[in-house]
């Protein structure tokens, strides 16, 4: 109904492969930039950007991390959580090591970690497939859960075992610890979601992306136009870890503020699969359609009742939610298998044939 | 203008023997599948240029023998030589780089993507720019991923296939589908081109239109090409010679007409209607 | 370094004999236990392709009702014919609500589907049981406890539990229950017709909505009679969830469709990560058991893709 | 020249105006193709590079002054270049429809003697080469795609690609070639012969009517004038080049106006083409019109209920206030408010799924288009205009000024274009347009241009109070009754088969005393009439013979009479007597031509019977009828006809009665 594509033609193969080739679409995401970067740290309150903005944009990165390598390479990972640990615990290594590197710089190097780590894991997937590289996968999980908790020089000997994020600045403004505001941390975080998005989409456009997309849709004719399986999945699972990896160090040193060994463990795991085929696989957008809805499903439905009066004990609230959760994910995969981008993709599909169902 | 000889009848005509150098010995090989014989000792050339057509009943063994050439099976005996090089056993990527392409006799395209992308996969082996590179990808990648895009456009423009360009191949009738594979194979531009029953479930017009492409890519790109073809009607116009195939033994060899003529051919597909 | 890993660990053996086969009787008893969850998962796998992530929480769910009804003042036996009540609706609501729906769905969002199950049961669970571990009813429902002491040579001792003896000789009588069942009933061979071809069953008047059902209540049954026996050795809580996804690595060794298969893999896993924990598990802090299974697995796996049972795959273009 | 033209004078030829064009539009487009997925663009002085180099090595080639030059393909910017190209030489091109079979061309090309052809590709070619021997005077080939003719025998076949280059080498090689160029194109004149255009007359062969350039260049000019068509537009080439429409509208007009024209990627894609380029000016005759509704409609009847009811309840509206709003008129102001919210919730979507969103004008001719299809368009905002035209005239015959459109005209003399009515009815024109005559047949100039410059149409029509004319029938087929009035039977019969419920009409009145028609119930409209009413009927025969559809088609007569009344001319053709005919007209029994029209006189002979009850007063007759089975089984049909008498209007209502009585 708002798309007006008529006399938007394209005179180049640059204009004609663009992200976004439809005018109305260029000037959504404009909008929804400007409102991420002007409007919401500058309206919403503390709550809002603490709980909820930031947390969203880590697991959205994360949820494009596994996103990479289950929906555009088809291979199936159940050891996010553990990944993401990797990413976190190579920060805090790396910032109390060179406590004068500035944290974002750590954060970009310690998905490195991760993705060395995904990169000996991901061997298995050239002989083992769907579920049972999900088995192998779940290996990583549980040898990395047990590597933070069994290896204390991941967290430097604390009495605690768990890592506490120190307070680190960038030009002059506290990002990390506990005096940082939650204003600069949403920036740093927005800054980073989109510069990787932005650079995960390119490698996705260009030959990289698509010969994963090969190999997950055919791998055999992959390999007979030419792909090597071992490239094109070992680099999935690169750059898929690198990806969860940043997302962990955030989700410690933006977000936790401090983290034990549980904090990534298979429950992680999950709710990053979650978001993934929630959101829908194979999809960028999805990545935050996902991480939205279950990131900010379960708030909701445990702050709404209070809000509206409805008195309930935490607890039960919380045990509520899951069955919510648990149920609305049922019942998702049953009205749209392919996930939220999906309906959106339907969905603007009708606006642009608006008012025909059909093109 | 009716001085003018009609300008086909300068088209070489097949005279029996193909002429050009050998492109691809297949040299005595066999292949067995635990106890099962697929193949047994069969030696068979394909020359530049030409037209070469493998037939034969169902299980004679036609989509082992180019599973054996791109290298997806390694046979247990003998040994194939393309391009002056011989060798036993290959990865399906290595054969891909050496110039081999082709297509499947069940349509194996890349559901999730368009008619675009698919053909664009087929131009892998053509792309070079590195992982860093990639990642920026405005300059270089993109370069690269244009004059690749103007060959894929060739190459849809040959194919007639331009109002489908952006339709997710999923979404394709068969005969269509067929045309994409074809098309991703010839984005390779492959030395020697496999076609595994390229026409298999098609109606008359579609076999038609897919017999002019094959024909035309042959004389156009000069693409040597190799097919599996069960309708003897089209085989017979199309190709040049033919290898015929029973139970994994080589039965036959020649031109069509020395084929067809063949006892031992006629008895092999004797009550088997194709 | 060397003579650590590869020399130790079989002197230590030898040194103690009878600690061994206290160790691998544990293991044995632990194998015992996911085997009986793997086949809870191989039953249900077979018959509809479905990979069941909810095993796991169906084992605490089942134990859980089990003992929250008897806490509730309802008899043990009662509280058991209940309890398999419950794994009956638990099974018709699954397949109605959940399988039907979602038939011809590729695998990935079968098994998503389980793992939102399994939400919705925790949350379910927890509700009306409430959170905290409980304690299972063993004597209640006339399982033995006590323990007998068996010497070996000289000053060797094995100590076994009689519910890991009353556990082990479960097992055995479900499996062969199963066995009986699945090649002498008129369901259990239409339940094999199902795994080897769907439309080849239908054609025989077999409903697939009745077969799922019925496969999802026997794995209900195998779920409650897990959830006992682990209940008995342990308590009956939400931790079982995690230990539960050890029958992943027992499938892969076992082949996903092989109830033979589940009980040779669940054993091995058993006996073997006990074994590397106790031996082994020192050399690198311990608390391997919880990688152990999947490291197994994963080797294995590389070397024998298609499990211990499975037939060899053979890639067709 | 040049320098006369800047000053706002006119040039006279096209070679002329393209020279003119890559100066003053220099960068501007002027043609683009979709080729290789995405719009391949030239400039105006790119596109002078192309024509030129072409047109040097076309002489090269041998093309002279004077010799014909066959054009046969689809809408290509090759094709459209070679038109200037050739001019440029002094030849004169000859666009031949590309679907037409090899007989027929061989025919075409034969009669206009050409030496040349310029064609699309291999199938082109391999049917010129079919009819060489035909076709004596063809020498050289020139074709725009390779493909498939590697193998061909060169030697009198060129690539356009080859011919170009031959034409930019000599034009590297020496400094003189483009002047010497620009001398031949110089050296054209307005009263040279410009194209030959063939028509397809309904019988015998294909007639080449010649126009000039003068005829081209003036009428293209006014037509600009009259739209005030400027280097803005954007128009796309999708209509047959050997069409005088598509001639005049995306060459003659592009050159002289300076705008760009869009060649579609392929015939399949020209709908999603033109959603691309969204033309600013556009053309197609009212089957196209139908066709893009039929698709909306049918589209529209899988919608949801709520967005159907939204859809209808616009559209609605705009039936209501659309035309008022697009005409300028008062409309209040709440109706344009809801119009407003209709424009961004139905028309406007609509409007850019056709790929209409920036259309300034459009015209529909070729054919009388509904009165309901036409309004449908202009109700949604776009602004669709008539235009009555012929190869003859250049087109402009005439035209509907913008806000002064009606539907059931055909608009006021173009400019430049005066316009009597003859005394049969018939048409005539005379203007700058008009053609200087067909080529090699004096006979049939003589019968259609008399000596002082008047053009015989061939319709009947007549002009309206407002100046407008409106087109009757063709005027062979216009009879007179008794009396002396005309009566044109097309026209009544269209008047009537307005309402859907009526199928086909068969009217009579030539030589009678009075109008009266034979109707052919829609059974899929009565039908759903049936259905609703619960009328239960076992045939079509048993529907149309039902009293309550005699009912409802003497309330359609009556309406289609008091319409007929209001028209002058018309007013006696009213219809005094009908029947519903018993079984449908045909094409299997030979009552219509395959292309569904009706044979007029063959229903005469076979219902003799009927038209006398008509005539002699009779209220009813028995008749049997042979007829064709869908089955292909023959069989006939037993009835009583029923015959009515009509309300009629006006001075006209006095009864009249057949003499033979």
């Amino acid at each position: 109904m708002f798309y007006r594509e008529a006399g938007q033609f394209k005179t180049s193969y640059e204009a004609d492969q663009q992200v976004f080739p439809i005018l109305q679409d260029r000037i959504g995401v404009a909008i929804i930039l400007g409102v991420a970067i002007f409007i919401v740290p500058f309206v919403a309150n503390d709550f809002f950007l603490s709980a909820i903005a930031i947390p969203f944009l880590i697991l959205a990165l994360a949820t494009i991390g596994l996103n990479v390598l289950t929906g555009y390479a088809g291979q199936l990972s159940l050891g996010t959580g553990g990944f993401m640990g990797v990413g976190a615990y190579a920060c805090y290594k790396l910032t109390t090591l060179f406590p004068d590197v500035s944290i974002v710089v750590h954060i970009l190097l310690s998905g490195f970690a991760a993705a060395a780590v995904g990169m000996v894991f991901g061997l298995p997937s050239l002989r083992i497939k769907g579920l049972y590289l999900a088995v192998t996968t779940l290996a990583a999980q549980f040898f990395l859960e047990w590597c933070f908790i069994r290896i204390p020089w991941l967290y430097n000997y604390n009495a605690s075992g768990a890592i506490e994020v120190p307070g680190r600045q960038i030009l002059g403004t506290m990002v990390t610890g506990a005096s940082a505001g939650s204003v600069p941390r949403y920036f740093t975080v927005l800054a980073i979601v989109i510069l990787l998005t932005v650079l995960v989409k390119n490698l996705l456009r260009g030959r990289i992306g698509r010969q994963w997309m090969m190999i997950r849709d055919m791998d055999i004719a992959a390999e007979l136009m030419g792909v090597r399986p071992l490239y094109a999945k070992l680099s999935a699972f690169a750059v898929s870890s690198y990806l969860c990896g940043v997302a962990g160090a955030m989700f410690v040193f933006f977000y936790l503020g401090a983290a034990e060994p549980s904090a990534f463990s298979i429950t992680l795991s999950f709710q990053i699969l979650f978001m993934a085929i929630l959101g829908g696989l194979g999809s960028l957008v999805g990545c935050f359609f996902g991480a939205a809805f279950i990131w900010a499903l379960p708030i909701i439905l445990r702050a709404g009742p209070p809000m509206i009066g409805i008195p309930i004990a935490a607890e039960t609230a919380f045990h509520i939610t899951s069955m919510i959760i648990g149920a609305l994910i049922v019942t998702f995969l049953i009205l749209e298998p392919h996930g939220l981008a999906r309906l959106w993709q339907i969905g603007k599909e009708k606006l642009r044939v608006w008012p025909f169902p059909y093109a | 203008m009716n001085r003018h000889v009609d300008p086909r009848q300068a088209l070489p005509q097949p005279d029996g023997i193909a002429t050009g150098e050998v492109l691809l010995d297949v040299r005595n090989v066999s292949l067995r599948f635990g106890g099962v014989k697929a193949i047994t000792d069969i030696s068979f050339d394909i020359r530049k240029g030409e037209i070469r057509a493998i037939i034969g009943p169902n299980g004679a063994g036609k989509t082992s023998m180019l599973n054996v050439i791109n290298g997806f099976y390694t046979p247990q005996e003998g040994s194939i030589v393309f391009r002056g090089k011989e060798r036993k056993k290959i990865a399906p990527y290595e054969a891909a780089a050496s110039g081999i392409a082709r297509t499947f006799q069940n349509v194996a395209l890349f559901k999730g993507m368009s008619t675009l992308d698919n053909i664009m996969a087929g131009r892998t082996l053509a792309m070079h720019r590195n992982f860093f590179w990639q990642l920026i990808y405005y300059g270089p990648a993109l370069r690269e991923e244009i004059a690749n895009r103007r060959k894929v456009e060739e190459i849809i423009d040959f194919l007639e296939i331009q109002h489908i360009r952006k339709v997710p191949v999923g979404r394709l009738p068969y005969g269509l589908q067929k045309r994409v594979e074809l098309g991703r194979a010839l984005a390779a531009e492959p030395a020697l081109l496999l076609l595994d029953e390229p026409m298999a479930g098609m109606n008359l017009e579609e076999k038609e239109d897919m017999s002019r492409f094959i024909l035309d890519v042959n004389s156009q790109f000069g693409t040597t090409i190799a097919l599996i073809e069960h309708d003897m009607g089209v085989v017979m116009d199309i190709s040049d010679r033919v290898v015929v195939l029973d139970y994994g033994r080589k039965i036959g060899d020649g031109t069509p007409e020395e084929v067809k003529s063949s006892q031992e051919v006629i008895d092999a597909y004797l009550g088997v209607s194709h | 370094m060397l003579h650590q890993i590869f020399v130790d660990p079989f002197l230590q053996m030898a040194d103690m004999p009878d600690f061994l086969l206290q160790v691998i009787w544990e293991g044995f008893v632990a194998g015992v236990l996911y085997a009986l969850i793997a086949l809870g998962f191989v039953l249900i796998f077979k018959a509809s392709g479905v990979f069941n992530f909810a095993q796991g929480i169906m084992v605490v769910f089942a134990g859980l009702t089990l003992v929250g009804l008897h806490e509730a003042g309802v008899p043990a036996y009662l509280a058991l014919a209940l309890a398999i009540s419950v794994m009956a609706l638990l099974a018709i609501a699954v397949e109605r609500f959940v399988m039907r729906p979602l038939v011809n769905q590729p695998d990935i969002i079968l098994l998503m589907s389980t793992i939102g199950m399994t939400y919705f049961l925790i949350g379910l669970g927890e509700f009306v049981f409430g959170g905290e571990p409980k304690k299972m009813i063993t004597r209640e429902l006339g399982l033995p406890t006590g323990s007998t002491e068996i010497e070996i040579g000289e000053q060797g001792l094995v100590i076994l539990q009689h519910i890991d003896i009353a556990a082990a000789v479960i097992a055995i009588i479900m499996v062969s229950a199963l066995a009986l069942f699945f090649n002498k009933t008129r369901i259990g061979r239409a339940l094999r017709a199902v795994a080897d071809d769907h439309q080849a069953a239908q054609s025989v008047g077999i409903s697939l909505n009745q077969i799922w059902a019925i496969v999802w209540f026997a794995a209900g049954i195998v779920a409650l009679a897990t959830g006992i026996m682990w209940g008995a050795r342990s308590d009956v809580s939400f931790a079982l969830e995690i230990v539960a996804l050890k029958a992943l690595p027992v499938l892969i060794l076992g082949g996903f469709t092989s109830i033979p298969g589940a009980i040779v893999g669940g054993l091995i896993i058993g006996i073997g990560e006990k074994i590397g924990e106790i031996y082994w598990g020192p050399l690198v802090g311990g608390g391997i058991e919880s990688w152990l299974a999947y490291m197994i697995a994963l080797i294995f796996l590389l070397f024998r893709p298609q499990g211990l049972f499975g037939e060899r795959i053979i890639e067709r273009v | 020249m040049l320098a006369k033209a800047e000053a706002g004078d006119t040039l006279d030829t096209f070679p002329k105006y393209l020279v003119l064009n890559a100066k003053r539009f220099a960068s501007r487009p002027a043609m683009r193709h979709k080729d290789l997925g995405i719009w391949q663009g030239w400039t105006w002085k790119q596109q002078l590079d192309e024509v030129r180099s072409f047109a040097v090595g076309l002489s090269a080639v041998g093309l002279e002054r004077g010799d014909k030059v066959a054009v046969v393909g689809s809408n290509r910017p090759r094709l459209y270049w070679s038109f200037a190209a050739i001019q440029s030489l002094g030849g004169i091109p000859v666009p031949v429809y590309a679907d037409s079979v090899a007989e027929e061309m061989a025919y075409v090309l034969d009669h206009a003697e050409v030496r040349f052809a310029v064609v699309e590709d291999q199938e082109q070619v391999d049917k010129l080469l079919s009819i060489s021997e035909k076709v004596p005077s063809l020498k050289d080939i020139v074709y725009d795609e390779a493909r498939g003719l590697r193998d061909y025998d060169h030697t009198h076949l060129h690539s356009f690609e080859e011919v170009q280059a031959k034409g930019r080498a000599a034009i590297e090689a020496s400094e003189e070639t483009v002047a010497r160029w620009q001398a031949a194109v110089d050296l054209g004149r307005g009263t040279d012969l410009g194209v030959m255009l063939y028509t397809s007359g309904t019988t015998g062969r294909p007639k080449g009517v010649m126009l000039s350039n003068d005829n081209l260049v003036k009428s293209a000019l006014h037509g600009n004038a009259f739209d005030r068509l400027g280097p803005d537009e954007n128009i796309i080439a999708y209509l047959p080049l050997a069409w005088v429409g598509d001639h005049v509208f995306s060459y003659t007009q592009s050159y002289t106006a300076g705008f760009c024209v869009s060649c579609p990627e392929s015939p399949e894609t020209v709908t999603e083409d033109r959603r691309e380029i969204a033309p600013t000016y556009f053309f197609a005759p009212p089957r196209v019109f139908e066709g893009l509704l039929t698709a909306m409609m049918v589209r529209m009847e899988d919608a949801g209920r709520l967005k159907k009811r939204m859809f209808d309840h616009y559209l609605a509206l705009a039936r209501r206030v659309g035309e008022k709003i697009l005409n300028g008129e008062r409309v209040p102001l709440l109706d344009r408010m809801r119009y407003f919210l209709g424009e961004i919730l139905v028309y406007g979507p609509l409007k850019n799924r056709m790929g209409m969103t920036r259309l300034r004008v459009a015209y529909t001719a070729g054919e009388a288009i509904g009165p309901e299809l036409f309004r449908f368009y202009r109700s949604i905002g776009l602004n669709l205009k008539q235009l009555y035209g012929q190869t003859e005239a250049c087109v402009y015959i005439t035209a509907q000024p913008d806000g002064n459109i009606r539907a059931d005209t055909v608009g006021i003399p173009s400019p430049g274009v005066e316009i009597k009515i003859a005394e049969n009815g018939e048409v005539l024109y005379r203007s700058e347009g008009t053609f200087i005559g067909y080529y090699k047949n004096e006979e049939a100039t003589r019968a259609t241009k008399t000596p002082d410059g008047w053009v015989h149409t061939g319709d009947a029509g007549f002009i309206d109070g407002e100046g407008h004319l409106k087109i009757i029938d063709r005027a062979k087929d216009v009879g007179k009754l008794q009396n002396g009035e005309l009566f044109a039977p097309k026209y009544v019969e269209n008047t009537l088969k307005f309402f859907p419920d009526i199928k086909e009409v068969v009217a009579f009145g030539d030589g009678r005393a009075f109008c009266a028609a034979f109707i052919n119930i829609d059974l899929q409209s009565v039908g759903s009439w049936a259905e609703r009413h619960n009328v239960s009927y076992a045939s079509y025969q048993d529907l149309a013979g039902h009293p309550d559809v005699y009912g409802i088609i003497a309330s359609h007569v009556e309406a289609a009479n008091r319409k007929l009344s209001e028209e002058p001319m018309m007013a006696a053709s009213q219809i005094r007597r009908f029947l519903v005919l018993h079984k449908e007209l045909d094409a299997d029994d030979g009552e219509l031509t395959r292309t569904q029209k009706v044979r007029r006189s063959f229903i005469a002979e076979r219902y003799g019977d009927l038209i006398e009850a008509l005539y002699d007063g009779s209220t009813q007759k028995y008749v049997e009828t042979e007829m064709t089975f869908e089955d292909g089984r023959k069989g006939s049909v037993r009835a009583t006809v029923r015959i009515v008498d009509a309300k009629v209007f006006g001075s006209a209502a006095a009864p009249v009665r057949e003499a033979a009585e």
